[in-house]
């Protein structure tokens, strides 16, 4: 264990940003976002980000390739990869937890090549949650917020920033920084109290309910009629969930040819997945199902048990409408026994 | 044609603004002109020498001092060619080649001799700086 | 997949000259789509469009892009060429590579690139071009006439004798217009009135010909073929049915000091009146603004007078609405108002006059009884000078107008020979700038003028006129004696330039037809089409469209009536298929695109739609009338889905166009 | 657009077919000269620029967008130009609010007989659009 | 409550079949839009409360076309853009039954959030909102925490409706809404240019505005249409940012009523409102005072002229470099 005191942080951020890009929490016109350090960035007094972590790694929009056209030949020039290695600090546990999610998508064979290299040249300081708000809902995913893993472990007590090393990355990075020693043990109370508070979280959820056994069963449930009947079919919760990963593959024309991209696309738009014969789910009802039953049910199914929501609350504070995961997932049983 | 008179040209055409190929030689300046009998040239001739850069001609044009710059010229032509700022223009042409660019008011009472309409003076005064 | 042909006209010189017309032709066969592209001196000669026509059918062509001059000029040919070859006449794009490129720019390498850029923008265009089938709309067989001056008497009755009908609308009270104020007409020195009212007469009895006098085109609706035309009928307070043209009330009125518009105001008549021996319809009309029973309510002389029980107080304006499947604009001309000409003492010396004035001085059903004496104190002017281009080529604003107004020359000619056959004594002086004669017999008049009766033409203008002791002291220039004239004369004619009639600025609104900058109706094609204005269905005749001489205007006349006859014959128009296009499954049925039409062409209906969820919903949607619309597209950008485009300029069409031109 | 090395403004001018369409012509058949940057993209009416149009021009490159119509009455369709009056006030005061330079959309009303105004306007629109440099604010970088 | 017992009444009685109202969510402020069916279950769960800040009249375009007669309870804002679409033929007006609810203000739930952190009940008490939290209870001022639209709130008066619960208001000339519009104006092209890349830079186009717009209501945007190749689904490029947001603006341009949906649901609190208030600021002083949804026969500035417009060269967005 190594500590810095809280005072010298923006010290930290300047000898971790020598090492390689530093990426932190930090608020942004009044939103915190995930931003580049450079002098003067500090980090946010908001418990996370509007957007997810997930956009460093497979980013919004991601060009693919370039396909250049002269005369009658066609050149084709494939987009680089990342090559460089950076840092991100200030990872809230649930985000963490969401990599691991997007690890068993991306990183399955074929591999997407341009989020593995993104994963590959990370360095991910988590940073342990005291303070949750009323939308977090880590634990109904066995997520310990106050003790988050990654390459390193960052507490923030009232006075110091404690760092543990979790890996041979982890260890290799703090060597190169102006920290004192610390001990387990300064950071046992402050832990403590933590989990105290996770514990009394107002949102508690039993998902034992939502196995691949009762997929049919969930997927003709008739409370997806009234559960989709206000939604807007926008891709607010979509875009802010450290989870989705869907995208789409466009060519935009460019001067001399066209550039090919992909950007996030939403299971809740209307023309997600748009074939020739038209959408294979034709209503919102049929879009807002698939977006939870894949949350809840199909990514499980396939993927060990492990649900693809961490519990990290933005689609509860974003949704327009104010519907989200926990609603449907009460609605069809998942409300746990006060 | 040689250079110099086009530079005369490119000058007074500058001063007046107006393009004397506009000219359709209807005569109604000429026509209009009160000091017609004084003169050698007349007003539209004067428009038709600068266009056709007669400025060997013009150099020695004496009805010129003899406008009086009552404008009816101008306010009658059809063509907005406004012979009067071409009369004017030459005047003041003819008074910078005589030399002397600077017109100072203590030397107005010397050039003020039977020859010289008033209006010269006034006319050279009034545009010297153009 | 597309098969483009590119074919680059060298319009002679005109194109190649500037424009490396074989590297654009290289160049554009290089574009995706392109299977043949090729240049040739003239695509528009019958062997450029054999060959194009020849590649459409040897080549198997989906699309022709023709560089050449503007759409404006050949792509009616060139869309009848491919036509020929059996594909869609709209699968042809025009790029305007001379109007727009070879004749404005200099540089040869730069004139050649935006060539290749239009040609490419042409070829983005044609890639996405769909067959149209120009759909048919019945044609009204009947035909308006608006002005009832010789223009619209000659339209009206050579449309009649084609077996038509005519309406002629003409807002004073009687047709004839300005011809029928004229004295002689030249060359001939014929009588206006002899060869004038004949025709009047014969469009009064023409069975086809309905005239509807002291009337107005209130509104004009619909569009070729078929408008719709709100005529107003002014009160005439005399029934036109009963009025048998006696002319008793115009004696016994007792309002006499109402200034004669027939004579220009240089007579007086009654408040009730028959505006001349001659007019048609020959019926009297009361003028509100002098009759004392209308303003008083006292008075009914002529009431009482006539025999026939015509006079009716109490008539009010009508409106009637009809049909018709062409009209034809002839408002003609008026002399332009000398007020801002102080230097010639209009309006100053009564004997300072306008030529038109003039022509009622010395005609025998004039004020003077045929006799020429001046206004002032009806003594025989002896010394007579004629200013010549008053306001006509003045390019100063607000005085006069830019242009010739092309009759002065011959009319003055007239006058000072008539004056100086009849009054010998009398000594005649013309100020001219030019005298332009260019007519049949014309300039041989002019010399006769000069020669045989002894006018003395002076070159060059007046400057000033100044009234004094009876007499008109004139200073003119003589530019070839280069003297400076001064004439004491008892008469001055002034030859007025003449300007369209104010009544057509409105009609146009009204038409829809476009003017050019003086208020004259714009012609189609100056060369081409000069008797037919920019808006289908609509004709010009006469001195509306330019200034014009009487055997002209009759000539113009003449044509119109054709360019009408051969409408009228057809059962059915053409539509252009250009029009908007609603797209059902975007359509919101908001209503936006209907507020914007100008043509009422949108309406909407109710239709079932098969719903996402397999049901079907009942949607209201836009509908387009394709005979009504006409192409404007308003409708599309008033429509925020995007559900309105318009066809042969769709929303894709102008976006590939944009890409073409910005790569 | 670059030209031999050195930026050249790109231009696209709409014109209505009826008079700005025919004043262009004019312009040519007159022999006026104006700088070759400008195309000329013919739309039936004023009314049918779509402003999507505008800002796909500017998206793609254009460093500069005209739209010419009939004069302001003079509409071929009677009232098409009002409209078109009305939507390009209002995007250019948008644009101008999002702080787009202002000169780089212009309205300019030229009738078919208005060949020496056409080339006027398009050579003091060439000048303007050249005093202010390449269309920074507007431009989408993958056109580049 | 008044307004629940109005549904319970509407609803047993039998005058309509559905109610159009909030329901209960998971805490105080995350109310949910949703139809009732019957007394019970608005009994259940229907929530009305300064933190229903939802316009649900876009919600009645689908209503309006199932069978029977639904219910809505309209807030003004609500009620301008219910006859905003009754204008344009998207509501059939016959379908609906509109009870008009006066308003004192909706409360920003992030605001909220912000002054009262891990919030999970909330009760008004005299302007007061008395917050219990994960961290004990905090009192917050109702007027702090309320959403922009209603801090500079442009009318109280409910334009259409069938019955009225309490008493209608009055438009609000006063408004200081276009204050913020006329301080981006005077800023310099420059400065205005440096903001909105600042805000829009942070647009995910995840649609929110769009869709919970009332005037957006196409069947198809054309921002979905690929068909029309005007189609842009992600913020590819920082011209994209700015093509979607001026298109969209543009489109409700004359129909927009200024109910701030848009600004209120934005997750990354880009301030769409003031685009639409440029457009409302420019019509309202270049063409005449306009409000949409305020009635349902004048004609929106965008389908209406004047023979002496002002000409575009005229038109400002600002201060001039």
């Amino acid at each position: 264990m190594k500590k810095i005191e809280k005072a010298r942080l923006p010290e930290l951020f300047a000898a971790l940003n020598e090492t390689a890009a530093l990426y932190l929490p930090a608020d942004r016109d009044g939103v915190a976002a995930f931003t580049r350090w450079q002098e003067g960035v500090t980090l946010t007094e908001k418990l996370n980000t509007v957007r997810s972590a997930k956009d460093l790694f497979f980013p919004q929009v991601e060009t693919l390739a370039n396909f250049k056209t002269q005369g009658g030949t066609i050149e084709i020039e494939d987009a680089a990869r990342q090559d460089e290695d950076f840092i991100v600090f200030g990872v809230r546990a649930c985000d963490l937890r969401s990599f691991e999610i997007l690890d068993r998508v991306f990183l399955a064979e074929p591999q997407d090549t341009f989020y593995k290299a993104r994963r590959e040249h990370a360095a991910i300081i988590t940073l342990a949650c005291n303070a949750p708000e009323e939308t977090c809902f880590c634990t109904a995913f066995s997520i310990d917020a106050a003790d988050p893993q990654g390459d390193v472990t960052a507490f923030l007590t009232d006075t110091a920033l404690c760092l543990r090393a979790n890996t041979e990355k982890g260890e290799n990075l703090l060597a190169k920084l102006p920290l004192s020693d610390g001990a387990e043990s300064e950071i046992a109370a402050w832990q403590k109290q933590a989990r105290e508070t996770l514990e009394k979280l107002p949102i508690q959820l039993d998902l034992s309910g939502f196995t691949g056994e009762r997929m049919m069963e969930l997927f003709n449930h008739p409370a997806w009629q009234p559960l989709s009947e206000a939604c807007l079919g926008c891709g607010t919760c979509t875009f802010v969930c450290p989870t989705c990963q869907c995208y789409d593959v466009k060519d935009f024309k460019t001067k001399d040819g066209v550039q090919r991209f992909r950007c996030w696309d939403s299971c809740m738009y209307s023309d997600f997945t748009m074939m020739s014969a038209g959408q294979p789910r034709p209503t919102q009802k049929e879009r807002f199902r698939q977006r939870f039953m894949h949350k809840l049910v199909y990514y499980p199914m396939n993927n060990e048990g492990i649900f693809s929501c961490v519990g990290c609350g933005r689609c509860l504070q974003k949704c327009p409408i104010h519907m989200n995961i926990v609603k449907v997932a009460k609605t069809l049983g998942g409300e746990r026994d006060a | 044609m040689n250079d110099t008179y086009l530079e005369y040209q490119a000058e007074i055409l500058r001063m007046t603004d107006r393009d004397p190929k506009r000219c359709m030689i209807c005569g109604k300046c000429t026509a209009s002109c009160p000091a017609f009998s004084e003169m050698d040239f007349h007003p539209h001739q004067i428009v038709g020498m600068v266009e056709r850069c007669e400025f060997d001609v013009l150099e020695t044009v004496e009805g010129l001092w003899h406008c009086m710059s009552c404008m009816a010229c101008s306010e009658r032509c059809p063509r907005d060619v406004q012979p009067a700022r071409f009369m004017d223009a030459v005047r003041q042409w003819r008074i910078r080649k005589q030399g002397g660019e600077h017109l100072h008011p203590q030397q107005v009472p010397e050039k003020i001799d039977e020859a010289t309409p008033q209006q010269a003076i006034a006319a050279a005064f009034r545009k010297y700086r153009k | 997949m597309q098969r483009i042909g590119v074919f680059v006209c060298h319009c002679g010189t005109n194109i190649a000259a500037t424009v490396d017309v074989a590297q654009v032709a290289e160049t554009l066969g290089k574009e995706p789509g392109v299977v043949l592209a090729t240049d040739y001196p003239y695509m528009c000669s019958q062997s450029g469009q054999d060959m194009i026509e020849n590649a459409i059918r040897e080549q198997k062509l989906t699309g022709v892009v023709i560089c050449s001059c503007s759409p404006r000029m050949h792509e009616a040919t060139f869309r009848k060429t491919v036509a020929r070859a059996g594909l869609n006449p709209y699968l042809l794009e025009i790029a305007n590579v001379r109007e727009q490129c070879s004749w404005v720019h200099k540089d040869r390498e730069e004139a050649t690139q935006k060539a290749i850029i239009l040609g490419r923008a042409a070829i983005a265009k044609v890639t996405l071009n769909a067959p149209l089938v120009a759909g048919e709309s019945p044609v009204v067989k009947r035909a308006l006439v608006i002005g009832g001056g010789i223009a619209g008497i000659q339209t009206a009755l050579d449309i009649a004798d084609a077996g038509f009908e005519v309406d002629i609308v003409e807002k004073e009270a009687t047709i004839g217009g300005k011809m029928a104020q004229l004295d002689k007409t030249f060359p001939t020195l014929d009588c206006a009135a002899c060869i004038l009212t004949p025709k009047m007469v014969d469009a009064a009895q023409h069975e086809k010909i309905n005239i509807l006098s002291y009337s107005e085109v209130e509104a004009v609706g619909g569009f070729v073929g078929s408008f719709r035309v709100k005529i107003r009928r002014k009160a005439r307070y005399v029934d036109e049915t009963k009025c048998t043209g006696c002319g008793l009330c115009t004696e016994k009125c007792p309002q006499k000091a109402v200034p004669n518009p027939f004579n220009l105001g240089l007579d007086t008549r009654r408040a009730i009146a028959i505006p001349f021996a001659q007019a048609v319809p020959k019926v009297a009309y009361i003028d509100p603004n002098y009759c004392t029973m209308l303003k008083t309510g006292k008075c009914g002389v002529c009431s009482k007078v006539c025999t026939v029980g015509a006079i009716d107080y109490k008539q009010q304006d009508t409106l009637e609405e009809r049909e018709y499947g062409a009209i034809v604009a002839a408002t003609g001309y008026r002399p332009i108002s000398l007020e801002k000409y102080g230097e010639y003492a209009y309006g100053q010396s009564p004997d300072v006059v306008t030529s038109l004035e003039l022509e009622r001085l010395m005609n025998a059903a004039g004020p003077t009884g045929g006799t020429l004496l001046r206004p002032s104190d009806r003594t025989h002017p002896k010394t007579i000078v004629f200013v010549q281009c008053v306001g006509s080529r003045c390019e100063e604003d607000g005085r006069g107008k830019p242009y010739c107004s092309k009759i002065c020359c011959m009319y003055t000619a007239k006058h000072a020979m008539l004056i100086r056959e009849k009054y010998p004594d009398t000594e005649v002086y013309v100020f001219y700038i030019d005298v332009r004669t260019p007519g049949k017999n014309f300039d041989e008049f002019y010399r006769r003028a000069v020669e045989e009766y002894g006018v003395h033409y002076i070159t060059g203008q007046v400057g000033k006129i100044v009234p004094e002791n009876g007499k008109l002291l004139v200073q003119g220039s003589d530019l070839l004696a280069g003297m400076q004239p001064k004439i004491a004369a008892d008469l001055v004619v002034l030859a007025a330039a003449i300007e369209p009639d104010p009544s057509a600025r409105s009609l146009a609104t009204l038409l829809t037809a476009s003017m050019d900058t003086n208020d004259f109706f714009t012609e189609a094609h100056p060369k081409l089409r000069p008797v037919e204005s920019p808006t289908a269905g609509v004709f010009l005749s006469g001195a509306c469209q330019g200034p014009k001489d009487i055997p002209e205007t009759v000539a113009q006349a003449g044509a119109a009536a054709a360019k009408v006859i051969g409408l009228l014959s057809r059962d059915h128009i053409v539509c252009n298929p250009c029009v908007a296009t609603p797209n059902e499954q975007m359509c919101n049925g908001c209503s936006s695109c209907e507020k914007v039409c100008p043509y009422g062409a949108i309406t909407y209906a109710d239709k079932e739609f098969r719903m996402p969820d397999r049901t079907t919903a009942l949607r209201r949607v836009a509908q387009v009338n394709p005979a009504v619309c006409q192409g404007c597209g308003a409708c599309t950008v008033a429509c925020p889905s995007g559900a309105m485009d318009l066809l042969g300029f769709s929303n894709k069409q102008i976006m590939a166009e944009v890409d073409a031109i910005c790569r | 657009m670059q030209v031999n090395g050195a930026w050249q403004p790109t231009i696209v001018a709409f014109c209505c077919n009826w008079c700005s369409y025919a004043g262009a012509d004019l312009t040519g058949t007159n022999r006026l000269a104006y700088p070759a940057n400008v195309k000329i993209i013919r739309i039936p009416c004023s009314c049918r620029l779509n402003p999507l149009f505008i800002l796909r021009a500017f998206g793609r490159g254009a460093d500069g967008v005209i739209l010419c119509g009939c004069h302001p009455g003079d509409c071929h369709y009677t009232t098409g130009n009002y409209y078109a009056r009305r939507r390009m006030t209002l995007l250019f005061s948008m644009l101008d609010f999002l702080g787009i330079e202002r000169e780089r959309t212009r309205v300019e009303w030229v009738s078919a007989a208005e060949g020496a105004k056409f080339a006027a306007v398009m050579n003091d629109f060439v000048r303007q659009i050249t005093v202010l440099g390449e269309n920074k604010r507007l431009e989408d970088f993958r056109c580049k | 409550m008044q307004v629940k017992e109005k549904a319970i009444e509407l609803l047993s009685s039998g005058k309509v079949s559905r109610v159009l109202g909030w329901k209960q969510g998971e805490f105080c402020y995350d109310l949910t839009p949703a139809v009732f069916e019957s007394a019970e279950e608005v009994e259940r769960s229907f929530v009305f409360s300064p933190l229903a800040g939802a316009n649900l009249a876009k919600y009645l375009i689908a209503e309006s076309r199932k069978e029977g007669v639904v219910a809505a309870f309209l807030k003004p804002c609500d009620s301008y853009s219910v006859l905003q679409l009754c204008k344009e033929h998207r509501i059939r007006r016959e379908n609906v039954y509109l009870v008009g609810v006066p308003c004192e203000g909706t409360v920003d739930p992030d605001l909220l959030r912000e002054n009262a952190k891990g919030l999970t009940a909330v009760r008004e008490a005299g302007g007061t909102l008395v917050c219990d939290t994960l961290y004990g209870e905090k009192r917050v001022d109702l007027s702090a925490v309320l959403l922009e639209r209603c801090k500079v709130c442009k009318s109280k008066k409910i334009v259409v409706f069938d019955e009225l619960l309490g008493e209608n208001g009055e438009e609000n000339p006063q408004s200081t809404r276009f204050a913020a519009v006329e301080e981006i104006e005077n800023l310099t092209p420059e400065e205005r240019y440096a903001f909105w890349q600042k805000e829009l830079s942070r647009c995910i186009r995840c649609n929110a505005c769009r869709n919970v717009c009332p005037a957006c209501s196409c069947e198809t945007c054309v921002f979905d249409n690929a068909k029309l190749g005007t189609d842009n689904k992600a913020p590819a490029s920082r011209f994209e940012e700015q093509y979607f947001h001026i298109i969209r603006a543009f489109h409700v341009a004359g129909r927009c009523t200024d109910c701030g949906e848009c600004s209120r649901v934005c997750p990354q609190k880009i301030p769409l409102h003031l685009l639409n208030r440029k457009f409302i600021r420019d019509m309202n002083t270049l063409y005449g005072q306009y409000q949409a949804g305020a009635d349902e026969e004048s004609l929106p500035p965008m389908l209406d002229f004047r023979m002496d417009d002002c000409e575009p060269s005229a038109a400002r967005g600002g201060k001039q470099a």
